[in-house]
């Protein structure tokens, strides 16, 4: 434990420097180009004094995000819409909706996919194609076609958030549903055990491992697919609306701090699954053995 | 009744569908509501059919590609009636014979697009973020620290939403297809890199203890055990990035293009209301992304023979 | 643990043999693996009689379709040609009746399951009650000599533990025909003389076919009631000898000339198509 | 009270603090009316949205509305707040660009989303080709802001003069690094923000009458933000669900957009010369149609009548 | 097949039996597996002492401890207390010189390499020519009998010849000290018979140490010259037998008296450790 946490925390350090060591340079460099636009005179010194302080820094420093985010989560109640705590909630709603949604969906149609050959042989093929469907892409027009039909709120965001999710699902399941041991579907076999039977006491649990480690795919997406769902729907609040608003007045300390927020509370999302998943394997009592 | 019968009245329901939304007024459910139980029952001999083929299908090959296409082609029947018969604004949603024909019309626009964003951002984004995902991983599962350090960060990079990484892309990397192409290596680094690293520790106790014996080095124990054994695996994230990566360079083109590129197409033909044309390019779109999948899954058999759910033919069920 | 051999004589008088049915007839039966660099013919014309309450073992070199022949009748491969019916039906019906109960010649235990659950799963497939399902765990487990690893995982267990906890999951099942391939193969020879004579008890004590799978001479003559001995490339039956040893036999009979008689008749049977080979 | 819903052209921002004032002061509910108001976004197409009826009214621009009304969405303009366009190309001096005709060989950003119409119709009056080369100009779709024009990777980009430009004066350039070049200037102004409803419910008195009255409040609203920049600001940035908007940035967008608005008791007028104009201008570009043929019935005058009734 | 017996003989003459050195020295080694549900103590204050040269059987019931001993010499476990020597260095610098060849309970092939490949892994590994490689190969896989194999895969074999692939495998690496752990535990008594024959052969002509896990009484009085009893809960060394019969041996020596009463020295040795239980 002691191990991970230093490796985590000099590696943490490294890429703080390395931030900072970036911010350096594509700041100065803009800088550099405003001054000879100018046709000022500058120094080396100058520009790094000045680097950290640009107004709209193409990377903005390690402590400039910090400040951004101590101001807009530390000093604002958690009920203001200027908190990034209040977003990170709206977010994490339709995330979360269309997590547990796209999950059994994706779990559902691989079920579906093993066991009927008529619905493998025409659905595969076209589940694969959907996630070649941006949805990213058409989600402005799902949220207004859903609109026009009275659906709002945080159902479209759902929506869009499960169907990036239920595809990383179905994928592993059906090969974890497949990945069974030969001898054990045998040994099912000679049973005559029914295919329920065959699901719940074998094929769920070796698709077990497959099943977590595409949860925390799907987990992930999911969140990426409420923030581009928060887009097009813009001033509706939400992580994506944070990134929008600071997109379009070039508030870049607001994005990289609305882009950390999102990707801390992705990574507590990956983090309880993958907490799940240790609880569950330690019942299974697999886990003494690794 | 016997079957052939029985498929006679089948096929003949779903002509009749077609005829339907071939020959009548647009609106046409508005006026003849009670229409609809055509093409529900269009729909059901279409899956009492495909449910027969799939019986036959030990015995041609093709049956496997026809199967998908019937299925299409119901699903297309059933949005083309739709659309037509309660008169849905095309501005809403195109009938898919619009979409074809706007395919068709604007082949050599839709041909610079697909080079833009697919032969330049797509593959290059796909081929550094995945080889430097399989890299990093095959680093991490050698060394217990950088896993420990990596396993956390590789987490947190993965959980950036592409829109936030999108616009700093484009600020960093230009307009034109590198940004593109930094948005999908962030997009299919971390996907690859957990994939390969949980493949490479999959590995067989049984097989790990065996190559101790030999006091295999670490390379040799990577390129002889662990690797195959994370092929599965590998693949499996290989096909995922692969739909990632198109969706990653559509979405990114929305935060900055010169004007050309799927992304752009999309994004700008919504706001001049030619949706038939935005989705004749997202169809370009699913068969780009359908063809590479289709490619990566038959390497992967190819490879894979060995593997239990690829077995060359033996006699048990 | 060696104390139930003298029990087994006292059962002996109940040994009242029901009427004999045919439990497995094969007919003409061959097999072959197609494969690209040349079919292997692991069965080939097969003609095989067994009677309900037979004990029959296979015997032959390593590789001559032992297993495969086992499967055949476990409807886990279907014959190339030929024909087959077990206890009347062909084999999907015997199997989807749960006729059978199949020891493999890996352990094929479940890893999430400790070794209590492992012997449960086949009776839960069955529905059978909770009360009946420990009862009968209990029972072979102590058989088998495992009652102190019954909630330890199979990888927690030794090669020759894990075969002895499959034998017992297939036993608790009860099943009117035991398949067993080389059941006994990973287990030292006290042990196995034990769980040979506990076999042949409970053999006889409920009357079921066996059908048995081994590579020891000395593990054929003293349980069947009838020995094939194979050959491979193609597999096929070389000779089929009937025991004219009791049915019921003790360990001390291994002293008994009868019994060397019978098994030196395997063994230059064997031998013979070695020589040829 | 009955029910309105007005689909917005953008996000919440003082370029609609009209609308937002009057829901704040309460002077829909006055007319009767409870208004919802949605706003927008960059990728939200509002006619889009009224095609599929998740809106009564929506604010949108001639030029895209015109066009859509051609792809066969019977849409019309009910009245015109925005008497002034906004839109000005803003540019670097260092890319020696003085006048238009400077432009050829360089790179332009422009929005697409259905704001490139005015945009292409002015190259085209020019008569530079939007494909790139040393003869045309190269075009960039500019994305959220104007970062471009700091990083050197257009020499022009596209500005409101409420919004845009600021931002680039609070980017550190000065105005006398810059040159402008007003749509309205070089003569290619096209009518901006405006309301717009579906035909058919103009046939309906009710919806009429509720229109006017919509009108007859938004007006209010405009006018007393027009006269309180500083307070219409705050009453955006109380709508505004993001958290995001300054009260800096929303005044300063306050004073700039009550240049553009029409003035008196004409304002929310459509000026039939005005709308001319913008059609002309739509026809002329022959390399980029935006509309094909003169539009009939894209306007009506009866709601503001009626308003003027009320 | 079986005419490589009588070769045997003939090579015995060449017999010179080099200096002994220790090969494997153990001191006081125990080994426990920690568990939620009680520690297993797997093996418990173990001494022993292998001569290089030496052929040593474990024998000793399911469970006892053999596999976990092998695997501790192996550098595969850890001792949890006590000291181990192998060929004068710890166990984890003589795997790292690649003085062993072991041969597992299970075959543990791998399934995307053909026989053929299977048996390469180990040589290539070690940086062998190719030529070599191909001579080792065609010789034991020929030894083993699965010359007409080479190029089928893994799950195409029976469990048999897959056993005996894994034997070749170790064998064509020709190390110093063999490590086996019921190798023949799933082979046919003729086929087991030739196989330790060979064994027999390759050990007095090479000179290896092996250290030999078996269940067969019969198999390690033929072919070891020490036999360590072994019994379990927790795993201790019994006994340790030095045979009195010559190093290399024939199979017309199981008909000897000699034999057989090693073989109940064995037998008794285990029968009280079983009776105890
Ligand atoms: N990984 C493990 N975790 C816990 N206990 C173990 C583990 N491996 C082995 N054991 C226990 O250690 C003991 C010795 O096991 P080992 O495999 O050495 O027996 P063995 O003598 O080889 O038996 P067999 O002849 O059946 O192969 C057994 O009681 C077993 O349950
Ligand atoms: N899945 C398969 N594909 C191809 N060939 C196979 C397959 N399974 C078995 N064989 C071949 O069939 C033959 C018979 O195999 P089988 O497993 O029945 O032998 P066995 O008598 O059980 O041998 P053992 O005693 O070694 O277990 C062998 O030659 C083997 O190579
Ligand atoms: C993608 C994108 N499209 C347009 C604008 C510019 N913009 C913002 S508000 C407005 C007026 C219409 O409401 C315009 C043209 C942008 N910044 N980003
Ligand atoms: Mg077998
Ligand atoms: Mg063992």
């Amino acid at each position: 434990m002691k191990q991970k946490i230093f490796s985590f925390v000099s590696l943490f350090i490294i890429v703080i420097a390395i931030w900072y060591l970036a911010a350096l340079i594509m700041n100065g460099n803009q800088l550099i180009n405003n001054l000879e636009r100018k046709n000022q005179e500058w120094t080396y010194q100058q520009v790094i004094s000045q680097a950290y302080e640009v107004k709209r820094p193409m990377l903005p420093a390690p402590h400039q995000v910090g400040q951004e985010l101590i101001k807009s989560i530390i000093d604002k109640p958690v009920t203001s819409k200027r908190s990034l705590i209040f977003h990170a909630q709206i977010t994490l709603n339709s995330t979360l909706l269309g997590f547990v949604f796209g999950s059994l969906l994706g779990i559902l149609i691989a079920v579906g996919i093993v066991n009927n050959k008529t619905l493998e042989s025409s659905l595969m093929p076209w589940v694969i194609a959907s996630q070649t469907i941006p949805i990213l892409a058409i989600a402005p027009m799902v949220v207004v076609v859903l609109g026009a039909i009275n659906i709002t709120g945080v159902i479209p965001k759902a929506i869009i958030s499960m169907y990036l999710s239920f595809f990383p699902v179905t994928i592993a399941m059906v090969k974890g549903l497949r990945s069974s041991d030969k001898l054990h579907e045998e040994l099912m076999h000679t049973y005559s055990a029914s295919a329920k039977d065959i699901f719940w006491k074998l094929r769920w649990y070796s698709a077990q491992p497959y099943l977590f480690a595409s949860l925390k795919v799907a987990i992930a997406a999911a969140l990426v697919g409420a923030i581009v769902a928060e887009l097009p729907t813009g001033a509706q609040g939400g992580l994506g609306a944070r990134l929008l608003s600071g997109s379009y007045y070039g508030q870049t300390e607001q994005i990289w701090a609305a882009l950390i927020v999102a990707a801390t509370l992705g990574s507590i999302l990956v983090w309880l699954v993958g907490l799940a998943e240790k609880v569950l394997l330690r019942r299974r009592g697999e886990l003494t053995h690794a | 009744m016997s079957q052939s019968i029985k498929n006679a009245v089948y096929i003949a329901l779903i002509l009749l569908q077609v005829i339907i939304v071939a020959s009548s007024e647009i609106g046409f459910y508005k006026s003849l509501p009670l229409l609809i139980l055509v093409l529900i029952a269009a729909a059901f001999s279409m899956a009492m059919l495909l449910g027969q083929l799939t019986n036959l299908e030990g015995k041609h090959k093709s049956i496997k590609v026809l199967i998908p296409s019937l299925f299409a082609f119901m699903l297309l029947l059933t949005w083309e009636s739709v659309i037509k018969g309660y008169a849905v604004s095309p501005i809403l949603m195109p009938a898919p014979s619009n979409i074809f024909n706007a395919l068709i019309n604007n082949i050599p626009m839709l041909w610079a697009d697909f080079k833009q964003t697919y032969l330049k951002a797509v593959l290059a984004g796909y081929i550094i973020g995945c080889s430097s995902g399989f890299i990093v991983a095959q680093w991490a599962v050698r060394n217990q620290a950088l896993r420990d350090a990596l396993m956390p960060l590789g987490n947190f990079m993965s959980a950036i939403p592409i829109v936030g990484i999108a616009p700093i892309m484009v600020m960093w990397f230009g307009f034109d297809w590198q940004s593109k192409a930094a948005v999908i290596v962030v997009m299919t680094f971390f996907p690859m890199f957990i994939n390969t690293l949980t493949g490479l520790q999959s590995t067989d106790a049984l097989h790990k203890d065996l190559m101790h014996t030999y006091a295999a080095k670490k390379s040799q124990i990577f390129f002889k055990n662990q690797l195959p054994h994370a092929l599965p695996f590998i693949f499996n994230a290989l096909k995922l990035n692969s739909a990632l990566a198109l969706i990653g360079a559509i979405v990114a083109e929305f935060f900055g293009t010169p004007i050309v590129g799927m992304g752009f197409r999309i994004s700008t033909e919504v706001g001049r209301m030619n949706m038939d044309l935005v989705w004749a390019t997202i169809v370009v779109a699913a068969i780009a992304g359908s063809l590479s999948y289709g490619a990566l899954a038959l390497l992967e058999k190819s490879l894979l023979f060995w593997h239990p759910s690829y077995r060359e033919g033996n006699n048990s069920r | 643990m060696l104390a139930v051999a003298e029990q087994t004589t006292l059962t002996e008088p109940s040994l009242t043999v029901k009427p004999k049915r045919e439990m497995i007839s094969v007919q003409d039966l061959s097999l072959v693996f197609p494969s690209k660099d040349g079919d292997v013919h692991a069965l080939s014309n097969i003609n095989l009689s067994i009677k309900s309450g037979d004990f029959i073992s296979f015997i032959g070199p390593s590789g001559c379709g032992k297993t495969t022949l086992l499967r055949v009748i476990a409807d886990l491969e279907r014959p190339t040609s030929g024909s087959l019916k077990v206890n009347g039906t062909d084999a999907e019906d015997a199997r989807l009746n749960r006729l059978y109960g199949y020891v493999f010649q890996a352990p094929a235990l479940l890893p999430w399951r400790n070794i209590k659950q492992n012997c449960a799963l086949p009776m839960e497939i069955s529905k059978q009650s909770d009360a009946h399902k420990n009862k009968q765990i209990d029972k072979y487990l102590q058989m088998v000599g495992l009652q102190d690893f019954h909630n330890k995982f199979p990888w927690q267990l030794s090669g020759g533990m894990q075969q002895r906890a499959s034998i017992a999951r297939a036993l608790c099942l009860n099943p009117d025909l035991l398949l067993m391939d080389e059941p006994f193969g990973a287990l030292d020879e006290i042990t196995r003389d034990h769980m040979n004579i506990e076999l042949l008890r409970i053999w006889s004590e409920t009357q079921k076919t066996v059908v048995f799978v081994t590579h020891s001479i000395d593990e054929a003559v003293l349980l069947s009631t009838h020995i094939v001995v194979m050959s491979p490339r193609p597999g096929r039956i070389l000779k089929v000898i009937e025991s004219p040893l009791p049915r019921l036999k003790t360990l001390a009979l291994r002293d008994r000339p009868e019994f060397h008689a019978l098994a030196s008749e395997i063994r230059s049977a064997l031998a013979h198509e070695h020589a040829i080979d | 009270a009955d029910k309105l819903t007005l689909q917005l052209k953008w996000v919440t921002q003082a370029q609609f603090a009209g609308y937002y004032t009057a829901l704040e002061k309460g002077f829909y509910k006055d007319e009767g009316l409870d208004l919802t108001i949605k706003p927008g976004g960059p990728d939200i197409a509002p006619a889009q949205v009224l095609a599929g009826g998740g809106a009564d009214l929506i604010v949108d621009w001639l030029p895209s509305a015109l066009a859509t009304r051609e792809k066969g969405l019977p849409m019309v303009n009910i009245a015109q707040v925005y008497a002034k366009s906004g839109m000005m190309l803003t540019c670097l001096k260092s890319s020696g660009i003085k006048t238009a005709a400077d432009f050829k060989g360089k790179t332009l950003g422009v929005w697409f989303f259905g704001n490139e119409y005015p945009f292409l119709s002015w190259m085209s009056q020019l008569g530079y080709p939007t494909t790139g080369g040393d003869d045309g100009v190269t075009v960039l779709k500019q994305g959220f802001n104007v970062d471009p024009i700091f990083q050197g990777q257009a020499d022009c980009v596209s500005t409101m003069t409420y919004n845009e430009y600021g931002q680039i004066m609070d980017g550190g350039l000065t105005p006398e690094e810059l040159v402008l070049f007003k749509y309205e200037e070089e003569g290619v102004a096209t009518l901006e923000d405006g309301l717009y409803v579906l035909e058919e419910d103009l046939k309906d008195a009710k919806k009429v009458e509720n229109y006017a009255k919509f009108l007859k409040a938004s007006l209010k609203g405009w006018k007393w933000a027009a006269e309180h920049p500083k307070e219409a600001a705050m009453i955006v940035l109380e709508y505004d669900d993001t958290g995001a908007q300054t009260e800096h940035h929303q005044t300063r967008m306050m004073t700039e957009v009550a240049k553009l608005l029409g003035s008196g008791p004409e304002m929310g007028y459509l000026d039939p010369i005005a709308f001319d104009r913008t059609v002309d201008i739509l026809l002329n570009s022959e390399s980029a149609p935006v509309i094909t043929k003169k539009p009939v019935n894209a306007y009506s005058h009866i709601v503001f009548d009626k308003y003027k009734e009320l």
